[in-house]
């Protein structure tokens, strides 16, 4: 019987989203795959907004300024807590693929989560 | 000429080795189950390749059976085997004084054996009780229960018998004179039931073989006879241990991937659908169990269960035959297109098909004789092949 | 005396063609039962036409694997007293990821032929079956006894791997974690089947398999290895040492 | 593409290799140091309060040739590593084949432009303090 006649789970590609039953490494998958998207976005958006900067400093400097506005400033955060989110996870990941700490993945996942918080702390007391 | 049709109900070891062999020998097989592959008492076995060391006293019989039958299953599906032996253990006089007559009756039933020293058995098996006084090393062995059907199974699927399961018996068809021509089924997984014609039925419902019979006004003379399990979550030895003494409760621990399971008690039961667990029983198997293997009292249980034995004949509980029974029920009760199979042991699934298949073919008169003692079966997971 | 505890038993119904729904039981059971017992009894007490798979009831088989309150068990030797409450809830639902026969059931064929492909082995020498604290020691004199393989199949990994749930192509844990068990060095015809996007590259390291694994097989440890094996492998070709 | 022996349902597909793993886990820890570098760069050495660089900070920033070295070499190792990332995402919704190879091929013509788009706005930056 081919047609695979699923049951519960939604649809096939965001079910990786789906909190039911996820234990610590569904969460750190799920949450590396969020920052990935999110980063990817802003790196496009970020080399594209620089393009002003060719243009000369007014319009470079009249953007500054929007940098200000506090949707902005938290867009900026987000995406800072982003980069050591999905950094450090994601040299947990490398250290596991090749065996370091394998049995221990979760103890090395709140590690690294608990390093990220500080480093975004550091950064939001210098944002703000 | 179309091939013969023969309906199997039941898809426990009995069933699924009487398909392969019908099915070799040229029949068209339907398989009917009423849950999935040995969800009745073949899932839940014990798993000894038995060596027949435990009937050889009294029951040779069945012994020789299972020592011929242990030879061949080693050869034609070694996959689902783990051929590592087995020890008959004395752990005091009793166990001793039971020795001399052990010998001659192996030797009778050709039953190989080698007599060991205490540290000639401790050194193989260092976690066995230490006050061991003799060891008999026999060809047991354990295997894996669903594999084994399974095997079996996909054999005789590969070699065109369909299997239905989730598929339940509901009643018989008859002709006007009383004989059976077919069964009625409903499916569990659809709702929908069905009629399915055959020139034979295959009654291999093993425990559950009354229920059947019932059907057609006769009965069976079945007396499913229960016995709990103890799987225990750590592999003590890599061989089968057998307490050296009249068959008993508790007298038998196997390893199993990385456990060992302790059985069996004996006693009767007329509803085998659901048969509860005790405490005094899981108590006495920890007790036996760890008489046998001392380190079982610091495991942990992993999995109690109970398996509902077919024991056919007079008698009950463990002075019972552990022979197999196969009933023509033309000659039995002079109803035609029936044949009970029901008795014996899961190590000798094949030569009660063997037994069985003679008897069909009979009444169909095919002469191909039975072949399945030099096919070797294909991979258990070729049930699952993607042919039919 | 053995404690008694009213649960009821939410069961995943689904017929053919019906839409799915859940049937409730309230049962009486023992919290040192397991899952399975409470839904072989539910089977036999209360409704005959629940479809679900069992047989060794000891984790031999790999017949009766369900997801129980949402997380993929192996319902034999799950106590009831370690996922559920005294009068609470005790959801079982089919495994995910797999076409379901109906009810608890489901269609494991695929899984089942993507380990023949890989040749998974069902036995193997004892002195290859890695048990941390061996109870005695496998010595050498040993090695010609052989012991069934710990991954029984049951295909809870395959249920609880997120990337599972994309495609049916992909090999998925228990088959990636046989094919490293037999090690490419060994059979290096395995690398064509496991060097590719829906082999070893599109595992996700969400660990999710070896959270659920009930035998020991740890897949997730054994595709990070089996992915160095395949570099290493790559790197040799590349460089003409093979 | 090798004939698998496998007999489950298709073939495997080539879309990954190793060394398409091998860029993304290599760039990856690459990333980490420079983006530091970077981030510490855009907030703590600029004259804004916040640390910001205004355009004549980022000009006089540039002048020394390196800065304009690192971040083209930022610039592309960050391009590589999310452009897998981001196909491998993709894989992850089941697309066939023909879709896999356009977006496949969209991602690399992507890849090259941003870079050479990188390159051509580093040396603008460069040229302005000249």
């Amino acid at each position: 019987m081919d047609q695979t006649r699923n049951q519960p789970s939604a649809g096939k590609f965001w079910s990786w989203f789906i909190p039911v039953g996820r234990q610590v490494g569904g969460w750190a998958f799920a949450l590396n795959r969020v920052t990935a998207i999110g980063l990817t976005f802003y790196l496009f958006l970020h080399l594209a907004v620089l393009s002003l900067l060719a243009k000369g400093p007014d319009g470079y400097n009249g953007f500054l300024a929007l940098t200000e506005n506090p949707i902005i400033k938290f867009g900026e955060w987000a995406v800072v807590a982003a980069v050591f989110l999905h950094g450090l996870n994601g040299i947990r990941i490398i250290l596991t693929s090749f065996g370091v700490g394998v049995t221990r993945q979760k103890q090395l996942f709140y590690g690294f989560t608990v390093v990220a918080v500080l480093i975004i702390l550091i950064f939001t007391i210098r944002m703000y | 000429m179309s091939k013969p049709h023969v309906i199997v109900i039941g898809a426990g070891f009995t069933g699924v080795a009487t398909a392969h062999d019908l099915a070799l020998r040229g029949c068209d097989v339907t398989v009917v189950e009423r849950g999935d592959l040995c969800n009745g008492t073949s899932g839940r076995t014990h798993g000894l390749l038995h060596s027949g060391g435990r009937y050889a006293v009294k029951d040779k019989e069945s012994a020789v059976e299972c020592i011929d039958e242990n030879m061949i299953l080693r050869k034609i599906v070694p996959q689902v085997i783990e051929p590592n032996g087995g020890l008959f253990v004395a752990l005091d006089e009793s166990d001793l004084a039971y020795a001399e007559q052990f010998i001659e009756s192996c030797e009778e039933c050709h039953i190989p054996l080698e007599e060991l020293k205490p540290d000639q058995a401790l050194k193989l098996e260092p976690n066995i009780n230490p006050k061991v006084l003799i060891a008999f090393l026999i060809p047991d062995g354990t295997f894996d229960p669903l594999r084994l059907a399974l095997a079996f199974a996909g054999t005789a699927k590969h070699n065109g018998a369909k299997f239905h399961t989730f598929t339940e018996v509901g009643s018989l068809l008859t002709d006007g004179a009383g004989n059976v021509t077919g069964i009625k089924v409903s499916n569990r997984a659809s709702g929908k039931s069905e009629e399915m014609r055959a020139d034979v039925v295959v009654n291999a419902t093993g425990a559950w073989a009354g229920h059947i019979t019932a059907m057609a006004g006769l009965d069976a003379p079945v007396k499913p006879t229960p016995g709990i399990m103890v799987a225990y979550n750590q592999r003590f030895v890599q061989r089968a241990l057998n307490r050296l003494n009249a068959p008993g409760d508790g007298d038998i621990v196997l390893p199993q991937r990385r456990m060992v399971v302790v059985g069996t008690t004996s006693f009767d039961a007329e509803d085998v659908d659901y048969i509860p667990t005790t405490d005094d029983q899981i108590k006495l198997m920890l007790e036996r169990g760890s008489e046998l293997i001392p380190g079982i009292r610091s495991a942990k249980p992993r999995g109690i269960f109970m398996a509902a034995r077919p024991l056919v004949g007079g008698g009950s509980g463990r002075s019972m035959a552990r022979t197999f029974k196969c009933y023509d029920h033309k000659e039995t009760h002079n109803v035609d297109g029936l044949v009970t199979i029901t008795g014996g042991k899961a190590t000798t699934l094949r030569a009660m098909a063997e037994k069985t298949a003679d008897v069909v073919c009979a009444k169909l008169n095919i002469t191909t004789p039975c072949a399945t003692k030099e096919t070797p079966l294909l991979s258990y997971r070729q049930y699952y092949a993607t042919t039919n | 005396m053995t404690e008694n505890w009213k649960i009821t038993l939410r069961v995943y119904r689904q017929k053919e063609n019906q839409t799915s729904h859940f049937d409730d039981f309230q049962m009486d059971v023992n919290p040192d039962e397991y899952v399975l017992d409470a839904v072989e009894r539910a089977w036999a007490f209360h409704d005959r036409t629940i479809c679900f798979r069992h047989a060794c009831h000891h984790s031999t088989c790999g017949a009766c694997g369900m997801r129980v309150n949402g997380v993929e068990k192996l319902t034999c030797i799950t106590l009831i007293r370690d996922v559920t409450r005294n009068g609470a809830t005790l959801k079982v639902e089919p495994l995910r990821n797999f076409p379901v026969v109906s009810d608890l059931a489901v269609d494991m064929g695929v899984f089942y032929r993507k380990m023949e492909a890989v040749g998974a082995r069902a036995v193997l020498p004892v002195t290859e079956a890695e048990i941390e604290d061996p109870p005695s020691k496998w010595d050498a004199e040993d090695s010609q006894y052989i012991r069934l393989s710990d991954c029984i199949e049951c295909g809870l990994c395959m249920s609880a791997c997120p990337i599972m749930a994309t495609t049916p192509e992909y090999l998925g844990p228990a088959p990636l974690a046989a094919a490293q068990d037999q090690g490419l060095r060994r059979k290096p015809e395995l690398l064509s089947v496991v060097d590719c996007e829906d082999g070893v590259w599109r595992c996700h390291s969400a660990f999710e398999c070896t959270a659920v694994c009930p035998s020991f097989v740890e897949p997730a440890r054994r595709i990070m290895n089996l992915r160095v094996q395949v570099v290493d492998m790559r790197l040799r070709k590349l460089f003409g040492k093979a | 593409m090798s004939q698998s022996t496998s007999s489950y349902i298709s073939g495997p597909r080539p879309g990954e290799t190793t060394w398409i793993w091998l860029i993304k886990i290599v760039t990856g820890p690459l990333l980490i140091l420079v983006l530091m570098l970077h981030l510490i760069v855009n907030h703590y050495i600029g004259s804004t309060p916040t640390g910001l660089m205004t355009y004549t900070d980022i000009v006089r920033y540039y002048q020394n040739p390196i800065i304009p070295a690192i971040e083209i070499l930022f610039l592309i190792t960050v391009v590589t590593h999310s452009l897998i990332g981001l196909r491998g995402i993709i894989l992850d919704m089941n697309p066939s084949r023909q879709v896999l190879s356009v977006v496949t091929w969209l991602f690399s013509l992507l890849g090259v432009f941003s870079v050479v788009y990188g390159i051509w706005l580093a040396l603008t930056i460069a040229s302005k303090g000249g």
